[in-house]
Formats: structure tokens, C-alpha cells, sequence
């Protein structure tokens, strides 16, 4: 057990610490939904590809600085401390690129990676749909095959950057005939094809992250399917191993968020020792996910089949967060409600909030995070 | 020795039911909350010709002659159709407060127009100035340390602001207080009309966590997850079934408020603590599985679940959070304990 | 509504009152499980019965005063408030003898039922099994019915008072073949007969509060069965529903609960508001307790079908009160851990605090009761 | 930067493990608490011979020179077997303190013998004078405001007392303290003595949790109701799920824990106050958990379950509660937040 960095993660370390220092843009970009701020954003992404940074867990042969899992987490730190703008094209650098690395051929991948690292293709997640929720191999999106072409209709839900997405990677049906997993392909498909359509969600936070896909009568070649007709329920397991190792959610973020909840604590209430209780157990609980994701990451990096901490990261920080977020609300009393932030609130708390609510749903739910704690960590009998 | 509400008290809320499922229902509240701040009741003159807003305001000023006992059960309807309109502070509040403690000019003035449904309060009673139905009250009763005013419109200055829950219409408002306004300077009528605010919000949020469960509950009969019904999973049944057990307590205890609010109990601010506080966490724990059981379809604006949410988010903390209430009465208890 | 004692109520407890003033001993007498301490238990019992106190909730004909539930109430409350002794009884009075007076015939009622109001006869219940637990009619304890006997061979568990018990009221299995509810009868079984074993239950907090009952060959006249051979689940299921209607956990009692351990409070922690904050939440938590079982109560004395809340009493009285042993224990600190009171406590804090932990689990686990409060009071899917 | 026990450490607890599970069986941890005060340990000598109470023994003074990462993984190996020696006291705290801030006589006589296994260490650093294992060791470890005192037997007068887990063998205590038994005056030294025990206490405790996961586990999988393994109903297995979550947790903070007091990094005692909490809580999860899923039987004095579930709930509140650690951290983190 080591926690100081080895010379050559210091190295990096320090790569990436100095150049973002010279090149993150002081001010603040429009989001990347608008016209305005989806430019700036592509440059400063490819600004990062140009240093090098596009993707540093990606293998060098692609265009990735080929760094293991410590290495991205340390980028990641870095990248947050240096408050760098929000990733452009995060699906396709964390799960449909690796994704086709490790189930592509030849062809996919060179048709398709070097525009993500670029930005010139964004990409989205066509896999949710309004009648699988849970039950992911529930669904109904059918994909006919035909000759060289897979016919696409049917319905996704709750993608996020789909308003300027340029390819969505997605689940089909195309043997409705085979058990549940078995007639599942996972198939590329053009956002700009003809019969897709895009509708925003409104969501209850008075927010649209999130959007509806509609595809009538799409046509997509066979040949970009991945990993073969009918076998995407394996393909779709590995791009979800993937998302699991997600660089957003990390300790340092999360006491980022506390930070910005204890400047919401009145002033009488500082020697409260309820309030000083609770922020106690905040921030033991972020140090604790700290550790949880640190232990995943070390047995990553040297090949160590990972422990069972490493099932837990995601019900461990959806709901924290979400207390952190409550003890917020507490704290700003009757104004909670108010959309307009009140001061000392970087946006309104409340549509965080609600936000974060959404994260016991989405990604697995927590309670099939907790079926699945069950039954592979502990070792009890599935279903039910 | 009873407790339970009587047959009339059951038929009242019965019309109430009625009427507020026929006429707001969850289509309608939509329209009530796309327009927001522009909304201009439908519901209200309903609720007059049920004899709702005049319950409490006394016969000789052409009221009911009713208490809280009688006001309880309607006004949990009122949060199980999430009724946005301000009927606690009107229906309750107002007519307490004013025959209790308001100046002979202003219950003549006042109590005939709450009787007659003309007239709709907002209150201002805590710290913040902010006002739910602010800038549309024809009155706003304001707090100013010991002091209560009756602040006609004319002398409150209201700014609508945005929440979560556009239905609230809520408004930042500054008053003009002065001795033509003042109402009484007696802590005890404070007390009287935080304890009202207090307790007709619990009822609220009673109402409003038995709608969440009863929402969840159909929800779960009907969404089919891993070829069965969802709600066939025993953390999901376990989960709501923990939901109804804090509603059942809190709607035991915001009873008894009214009950002793009625009789005008030593202990009624002391149930009224309970109430709330007890209220808050039921509609929380709702709101918490609401949302859970639902999944995605529950986080969209285009369901209906999110009124019930997000106006219980907001009445949670009105009229006094779990943490406000339960420091209360503590002191309240504890003075008995370790004197 | 209207919390105020009726005429006749007032009249009633006015007359306990007094009585109780009267005649509740000064001094503590012995455990009934001591010869010494049962022959006065049963003397005060005796004293009882002569007033016209043993049952007050059991119809005139039978020696008790016929008095709602209410009432009932009112003299429970009475009985907390003058300090009297445990009864000695309380399966006889509450479970068996209601069972009788509802299911059982004429002959049987006059058999055993004034030997319960006198002590001449002490009961317990012979419900539980080793094997059975939450599922209750998964039992196994065999009844052979041949000619006017039953012959029963098997073993209960988690009795009380079956130490110095007469008769046990018990569950067995009179048909293996039928269908798991269809082949039980309910037995009235004399704890003397040749063959009955009683072993004590020795327990975690040091205690033995239950014994296990064991059977071998023993003889059952067929003049026992309550009910009707093979149809003991019925009767089960209506000596349930007194259980439920328990006297000994009432909000008076929990009250008192709460004082004793308020007693343990130190000095410097009184104005913590931590700890002021935990004990109104049991305060409130108490009194929601009182008005659920008051609704349920008065719903029962006007003949009305008691509410969802009826249904509720048994999670929420055992969980609160392992969160008020909890609080104690922690008011205790290190000292928590020994069987030695310590100066404020009345007995060892902690042997109530596993006691209380047994609460979660007999009379229906609390998993059950949230299974039944799901399916009856929700309408959800049994099952699972 | 990698967060893993080393190949060494892992093998050392993997022999740990081996003796205690044959050294330390249920029926042997039975008799143990049977004899209560008058138990003579088997135990000792094979945890002397595999090295462990040396092991943070100095090595001029005939010890392992080991650092707390390395005895982490074989304390939870003694929490995971119910270990019925003052492993903490005798390994961890004594060797640390006394090599840290001790006099050279008291190196010179002590750290020999704790090296060889040849003296029993308990320790007085709370407010209460229960001592566990008091009448029985060699010295006690006492704190009196800021001062350290090293107390051997001689003067030490030690009453047993009955607590609910036999196998500590505890006692109250009255210590005769003097320049004689003076360790240090030094807060540091105190907080020393402190932090190691939270951290080992901290480290049984996740040990602990864990060995009732796995016997509720197994049992869950073994016992059948309604004609199944109740193993397989969903609320019973998320119970589990998440007891199983807060032990990583904890484990994971233990963890750290013991590599900040290793480097004695500045954040050492703010660890320790994390691994206590933490461990704490997961302790009581799976106390919670254990008792209630075995149903009756595990409230048995004939079941083994109720050995973990009293050593767990005696060492929740030693070496310090959830509410005092957590009260500390506040005063720590805060203390920048908000200066």
C-alpha cells in the first residue's frame, strides 16, 4: 500500500497539471446545446486531443495515451481541479470507443474512432426504452434484417446529448423469436438518417437533459453491427462494464458538492452539532467511496481480479449525494423551493436535487444494484 | 372516550372528494400549472358552495361556527388532489386568528367576506418574506416579532418568483406595517396562527402521502417488470408498506391536533408539533418511494406524479420543518423532565 | 370526536381506581417461575378475580364484565398508572379463554374457563416449531386421531410460562396429506400428561424468559379439539386476533419506558440537541402509537371495521422501542455492556435491549408484517 | 499510488486465518465464555508463534518492526473469529506507545517481553474504569487527563465484573498512579494511545461484521420457509446487500486508516476517526441484520450467532462511539471550512 504517486504518474501528473494550467479558457462556455457553446467546446476538445488528452485510457495505437485505470483517475483529479469545461462527447470516449476497441473490427474502428476523439462525430446511447426500464433484455426497438440492411423501428429513452448527437449506438431486437438475450444486436446508427427523430424530455426539475429517440423505417447497414447479429447482449455487457468505471463521479467532485452545500449553512448554525454531525458523516462517506473506488482502480491496474467493493460505487454515491443535497435544502429553509438560486447557491439546489434522485433510477437501478450485490457478491439465490 | 370523526364530519369530506375529483383532476391541474402565476381559479367558487372556506369563521359573522376537528379531513382532500389554492391560510388561519384575536373593525370587515368565499389570504409568518399566493391575496397576515398584521393588498408589495411549484404563485413581498395594520401584539396570537399554519399543513401533507402511496401502489399493479407485475417484489412492497405506516401515524396524530386545537387544549401546541413534524416525514418517505418505484416515467414532466412531489417538497418545509417542530417540543417536554 | 371519559367510563375507572388503590401490594413480589413468587402472584390474581377484575373483557356469563375495548383499555391504563403486579395469566385471559368463548363448546367452556380466572389452571401456547418460524402452518407436530384420542409426537418452541403452565393451547397436525392449511387442529393439551417435557430456552441476554415443549406419545382426549378436527387454522387464525389486541404495549407503558431511560441521561447532555432532538422523536413516535391503537380501539367498541392502522401496531410499537433501548445504551456508554445496572437503571439495560430485539421477530416477524400490510391494506401481489 | 494490501500482508492473514479457524472453532469459543473470568488462554500461544503480537515490536527490541498497515488484515482476522485476547491492547497500542513515548526502562523491560508474548496489555483511556481483561493483565495502560501512566499489576486493583460478553473479562479498576508509573505527559502520547486503539477496535469490528454477513449468508441459504430458501426473498437479500456495502466501506476506511498511522501522515487521527465511525455503523448494520434474519434462533444462547452480536455491540462503544468520532472529525474539517 502506496498512495504517493510513482515517478512516472507524477510525471503525468504533472504533464497534464501544467498544460491545462496554460490552456484552460477562463471564462465560462454556453452549453453545448446551443450553437455558440457547442463550438467553443469542440475546440477546447480538440485542444485536448491535440496535447494528447482526448482519451488517455484509450490504447496509443488509437489515439489514447494507453494509461491504466490510476493513471485516467489521476487525469480525471487533475482535469477537475483545474475546473476544465464539461466533456463534450463522453459516450463515445467512455463507452461506445472502448466498446469497439475491444468488439470492432478493423474497419468499425477506423471508420469510427478517430471522430470521436475529434468531436466531428458525437455520440449518444440508444438503449433505455419506456417499457424496459430494469429489465434491459425487455426490449422491443425491432431491427429486421434484410440483405445488407437492418430495417429500425421502435423507440429509446433517456439519451442525453441526442440534440447534437451524430451517431447513437443502440440495442435492437432482430429475432423476436429467441429467449430474452439471445435476439439482440447492437448496431451503429446514424443520427442523421432519415426517420430518426429527437424529442427532449422535460423533466420535473424544470430541466431537458435527457431525450426521446424515435426511429421509423431506418435503414443502417449490416455493417454497422457490432460483434455480430443476435450477439449484442454480450456487447452490451462489456460497454456497461465500462460505464461503471465512470470518471465523473468522483470523491473529489463529491466534495466539491459539500463544499458548495456548507456555504449554504447559516451562521447560526455552524456549532449545531446535528448539522456538524451530519457534514461529519458526509465527508466520512465520500473519504470511504474515495477508498472503494481507489481499491477498484489498484487491482484494475495490475491485472487483480477487483473485489466486492468494486459492485457498490454506484449505490454508495447516488444516495449519499442525494442527503448531501436534502441537508442543502435544510439549510436554506423555505426559499428550498425557489428556482432563482439564492446566495451563496452556484445554480437552484432544488433541480440538483432532483437531479440526483434520478441517479437511484438510472444506470441500473438501486434496487438491482442491490439484487446484484446479493447474488454475485454474497452469493444468494436470483430472482425475486 | 372516541376517536374517530363523525358520520356528518365523513360526509362532508366525502362532497369535498367529489367535487375535487371532478374538477381538478390531473389534466386540469397541468393547465393550473403551465400558467402559473396567470392562473385564475376555477376550483375556488366550488369550494365556497360547498361551504369549505366559511367552515370556521363564526355563525355571527355568517360562518359555519366550526373548529379544526371539523376542517381535518378536508383539508387532507385538499392535499390528496393538490388543491393550489391557499386554503389552509384562508379556510383556517385567517378565520381562527381574526375572531380570536382581530380588532372589532377588522373581523367586520374580514369575517363576512372569508364567510362569503370574497376574500384570500396569504401569511407571512416565518422569516423568510417569501409568500405563497403573495401577490394575489386580498390580505396577508405578516409576523413581525410578537406582532400580527392584517396587511390589506394595497399595502403589500409582492415580487413573483419562480419555484418548483408554479401552482404556490409565489411572491417575495415587503408590507407596510403600521398601527392601522397591526392586529394583535401578543405572542399568544403569534402562537395561534403558526399553530394553525402548522397543523392545516400536516393535514395537507397526510393527504398528499396518502395520494403518492395510492399513485405508487396502482403504479406497481400495473408496470410489468421481468414478466411480473412490479409490485409483486417484496423490497418494493416492503418499501411502500413502510410509506403507510408513517402515514397512518402522522394522520393519527394531526387528528389529534384538531382535536386539541378544538377544545383548545393546554397541550394543542404540543400536538401540533407532533403533527407536522410527524406529516413532514411521511410525506417524505412518500415522496422518496413515489419517485423509486416509479423509475424514469416518474422524472419526466409530462407524468402527473411530480405535482405531488414537488408540492410536498415545498410543504415540508412550511410552517415549520421535522427539525423546528421537534426542537419545539422538546423544550415544550423536557421542561417537565429536567427542570 | 371526543377524548373525554363517558359517564360510565369515568364510573368504571373510578371504581379500578380505587379498588387498585386499595388492594396493589407495597411490596414486590418474587418471578412467578419461584414457588414462592407464583403462590402470590396467583393470590393476587385471586383478589383480582373477586373484584371482578380478572377478565373485565370477557362476557358477563363467563366471570368477566363484558367491557368494550375501550374499557378494556381504561383498566389496562389503570393497572400500569397504580403499579400493580404482572399477570400471571395472560395466555388464559387474552388468547385461550377468548378462543373458547368463540370456537369452543359448552362443555369445554365450562371446563377451563373459571380455572383460568381463579390460577387453578395456568396456559400456554404451543403455536411455534424449530422449523416452521415466520410459517406458521408449515408445523409438523403430529396428531394421530384414533378412536377418542389423539396421539401427538413433536415439539414447540418459544412457550411462556410453560414452566409452571397447566395446560398448553396447541396446533397439530392431524392430516399430513392434505394441503398445508387444510390438516391442522388446534388441541387443548394438559402439560402434566405423561410425556410432555419442558426444557427452558436459555437466551443471548442471559435470561430464559421460553421454554421448548416436547411430545412423545402423548395422549389427547378427541373432547380437546377446539373447533373441529383438521380445522385448527381457523381457530388459530381467531386466537391471532386477540393477540393483536394486546394490553401490555400501550403507549402508557412506552412512556415509561422512555422515562426510565431519559433517567440515564448525564448532566451534560441534556441540552445536546442531539439527544433533544431523538427524544421528541420518540415522544411523538409514542403518541402516534397511542392514537393508532386508540382509532383501532374505538372502531372495535362501535362495531366499525378498523382502519389500515390496525394493522400497524406491532412494527411500529417493537421498532420504536429498540430505538429507545438504543438511545439508553448510548446514554450508558461503555458501560453499557454490563449486567450489572448501573446506577439510574431499574435492570440491566442492555438484557432489555436483545429482549426487545425478539419483538422484531415472534408474533409474526416484522417482514411478515410488512408482507401483510402490502398485501391487505395495499392490495400488492402476494407472494415473495 | 496503489491501494491493496501487499502479497506478504495477505499471506500473513491467510496463516492467521488458518489457526484460528482450527485453534478457535465455535465449541471452543463456547467453553470459553462458559469459564468466563477463569478462562486460560490456548490461543496466545499460537498467535505468539505465528508472530503477531511482536510484530510491531521494534526490532532492537526483539519485535517484527512492523507498522500498522501490516497488522490491519490480521485484526479483522481477529474480529471475523470473536478472539477472546486483548490482541488490540497487548499488539497494537502497547508496542506503539511505549516504543514511541515510553521511558527507557519501560522499553527496556516491556517491549522484550511483548515481543515474546510473554505479558497481556490492557488499557483505561475512556472515562469509565471497565477495563476488559483488568484483573488478568500484566499492565495497564492508563490515561488521567494528559498523562500516560504504564501500570503494572502490582498496582492495579482489579473487581470483575459481569458484562454481556464473558470473554472479555472485565473489570473495574482503581489504578495507583505516580512518577513511578508516568509514561509521558504528553497529549500526543494520549492521542497515540487513542488513535491506535479506535483503529484496531475499528479493525476487529469490520472483521466482526464480516464474519456475521457470511453466517447470516449461509444461513439464509440453508434455512426454508414457504417451501424456499428465504435467501431468496428480495427484502431479506437487500437487507444483506446492504450490511455488505457498509462493511467495504468501513473495510475501505480501515484500511487507509492504518496506512496514514503508518506514515504518520498529518490526517492520521482524522482517519482513525473515520474507520471507528464507519466501522461502528457496519457493525451495528450487521448486528441488526444477522439477529433478525436468523429469526428466533439466533436470539438462542445454544446458537453461536450471539458471540459476534455481544462482542460487536461492546465494541461499538469502545475506544470511542459513532457520535464522539464524528463529533471530532467535525471539529477538524470544519475547523478550516469554517475558521
Amino acid at each position: 500500500m502506496d498512495l504517493r504517486l510513482t515517478p512516472s504518474q507524477t510525471d503525468f501528473r504533472n504533464e497534464i497539471r501544467t498544460w491545462l494550467e496554460e490552456n484552460v479558457p477562463t471564462e465560462k462556455f454556453q452549453p453545448p446545446s446551443t450553437e455558440e457553446g457547442f463550438a467553443r467546446h469542440r475546440e477546447w476538445e480538440r485542444a485536448l486531443h491535440g496535447a494528447g488528452f482526448a482519451a488517455v485510457h484509450w490504447p496509443v495505437e488509437y489515439g489514447g495515451r494507453g494509461m491504466d485505470p490510476i493513471n485516467t483517475a489521476i487525469f480525471y483529479d487533475e482535469y477537475l481541479r483545474a475546473n476544465a469545461p464539461a466533456r463534450l462527447n463522453r459516450l463515445a470516449l467512455g463507452l461506445a470507443g472502448p466498446t469497439l476497441i475491444e468488439l470492432g473490427d478493423a474497419d468499425q474502428r477506423s471508420r469510427w474512432l478517430p471522430n470521436m476523439l475529434t468531436c466531428d462525430d458525437i455520440w449518444c446511447q440508444g438503449f433505455s426504452e419506456p417499457g424496459a426500464g430494469s429489465d434491459l433484455a425487455g426490449l422491443r426497438t425491432r431491427g429486421e434484417v434484410s440483405g445488407d440492411t437492418v430495417l429500425v423501428n421502435g423507440q429509446k429513452i433517456w439519451t442525453s446529448h441526442s440534440r447534437f448527437a451524430d451517431w447513437i449506438f443502440a440495442l435492437v431486437r432482430t429475432d423476436p423469436d429467441a429467449p430474452k438475450h439471445k435476439g439482440i444486436t447492437f448496431l451503429m446508427i446514424d443520427r442523421h438518417s432519415p426517420g430518426v427523430e429527437v424529442r427532449p424530455i422535460r423533466q420535473m426539475n424544470h430541466q431537458a437533459d435527457f431525450a426521446e429517440l424515435f426511429f421509423t423505417d431506418v435503414e443502417v447497414p449490416v455493417a454497422n453491427v457490432i460483434g455480430g447479429i443476435d450477439n449484442g447482449w454480450r456487447v452490451a455487457m462489456a460497454t456497461l462494464t465500462h460505464e461503471r468505471s465512470s470518471n465523473l463521479n468522483t470523491a473529489a467532485h463529491f466534495h466539491q458538492v459539500l463544499a458548495e452545500v456548507l456555504a449554504l449553512v447559516p451562521e447560526n448554525l455552524r456549532r449545531d452539532p446535528v448539522v456538524r454531525l451530519q457534514i461529519a458523516r458526509f465527508h466520512e462517506e465520500i473519504e470511504a467511496y474515495r477508498y472503494i473506488t481507489l481499491r477498484t482502480l489498484s487491482s484494475l491496474s495490475t491485472g487483480k481480479q477487483p473485489g466486492p467493493q468494486s459492485a457498490m460505487g454506484k449505490l454508495w454515491w447516488s444516495e449519499m449525494q442525494t442527503r448531501i443535497f436534502e441537508f442543502g435544502l435544510s439549510m436554506l429553509g423555505e426559499r428550498a423551493e425557489l428556482l432563482e438560486p439564492t446566495p451563496g447557491e452556484k445554480s437552484a439546489l432544488i433541480q440538483s436535487y432532483w437531479l440526483s434522485r434520478a441517479s437511484h433510477i438510472y444506470a441500473g437501478s438501486n434496487e438491482i444494484q442491490r439484487n446484484i450485490i446479493s447474488e454475485r457478491v454474497l452469493g444468494l439465490p436470483k430472482g425475486n | 372516550m372516541h376517536f374517530d370523526l363523525d358520520e356528518l364530519q365523513y360526509e362532508f369530506r366525502d362532497a369535498v372528494r367529489k367535487v375535487l375529483s371532478a374538477e381538478l383532476s390531473p389534466a386540469h391541474l397541468r393547465a393550473i400549472w403551465e400558467e402559473g402565476h396567470d392562473y385564475s381559479s376555477t376550483i375556488w367558487p366550488h369550494l365556497v358552495s360547498l361551504g369549505l372556506p366559511e367552515l370556521l369563521v363564526p355563525g355571527a359573522h355568517g360562518g359555519g361556527d366550526g373548529a379544526p376537528v371539523d376542517v381535518v379531513l378536508l383539508l387532507e382532500e385538499c392535499g390528496y388532489a393538490c388543491l393550489p389554492e391557499p386554503i389552509v391560510e384562508t379556510g383556517l388561519i385567517a378565520p381562527l386568528v381574526l375572531s380570536r384575536f382581530g380588532t372589532e373593525q377588522q373581523q367586520a370587515e374580514w369575517l363576512p367576506r372569508l364567510a362569503a368565499g370574497e376574500a384570500i389570504v396569504a401569511t407571512c409568518l416565518g422569516e423568510d418574506h417569501l409568500v405563497a399566493d403573495g401577490a394575489r391575496a386580498d390580505a396577508v397576515l405578516v409576523r413581525k416579532d410578537d406582532e400580527l398584521h392584517w396587511v390589506p393588498r394595497t399595502a403589500v408589495h409582492a415580487t413573483p418568483v419562480e419555484g418548483i411549484d408554479p401552482s404556490r404563485r409565489l411572491a417575495l413581498c415587503e408590507f407596510e406595517l403600521g398601527a392601522d395594520t397591526l392586529l394583535a401584539a401578543d405572542p399568544e396570537a403569534v402562537r395561534a396562527a403558526q399553530d394553525a399554519g402548522a397543523f392545516g399543513t400536516s393535514a395537507l401533507l397526510v393527504g398528499l402521502a396518502q395520494r403518492l402511496t395510492e399513485t405508487t401502489r396502482d403504479y406497481l399493479l400495473e408496470r410489468q417488470q421481468f414478466g411480473r407485475p412490479i409490485g409483486s417484489f417484496q423490497a418494493l412492497k416492503h418499501r411502500l408498506a413502510d410509506v403507510a405506516v408513517q402515514t397512518e401515524a402522522a394522520r393519527s396524530l394531526v387528528w389529534y391536533a384538531s382535536y386539541a386545537l378544538s377544545e383548545g387544549s393546554a397541550d394543542a401546541s404540543r400536538a401540533v408539533h407532533m403533527a407536522k413534524a410527524a406529516a413532514n416525514e411521511a410525506a417524505f418517505a412518500a415522496n422518496y418511494a413515489a419517485l423509486q418505484l416509479h423509475g424514469g416515467i416518474g422524472f419526466t414532466w409530462e407524468h402527473d406524479l411530480h405535482f405531488w412531489l414537488q408540492r410536498g417538497k415545498a410543504l415540508e418545509r412550511s410552517f415549520g420543518s421535522t427539525a423546528h417542530h421537534r426542537t419545539a417540543l422538546a423544550d415544550d417536554i423536557l421542561a417537565e423532565v429536567w427542570s
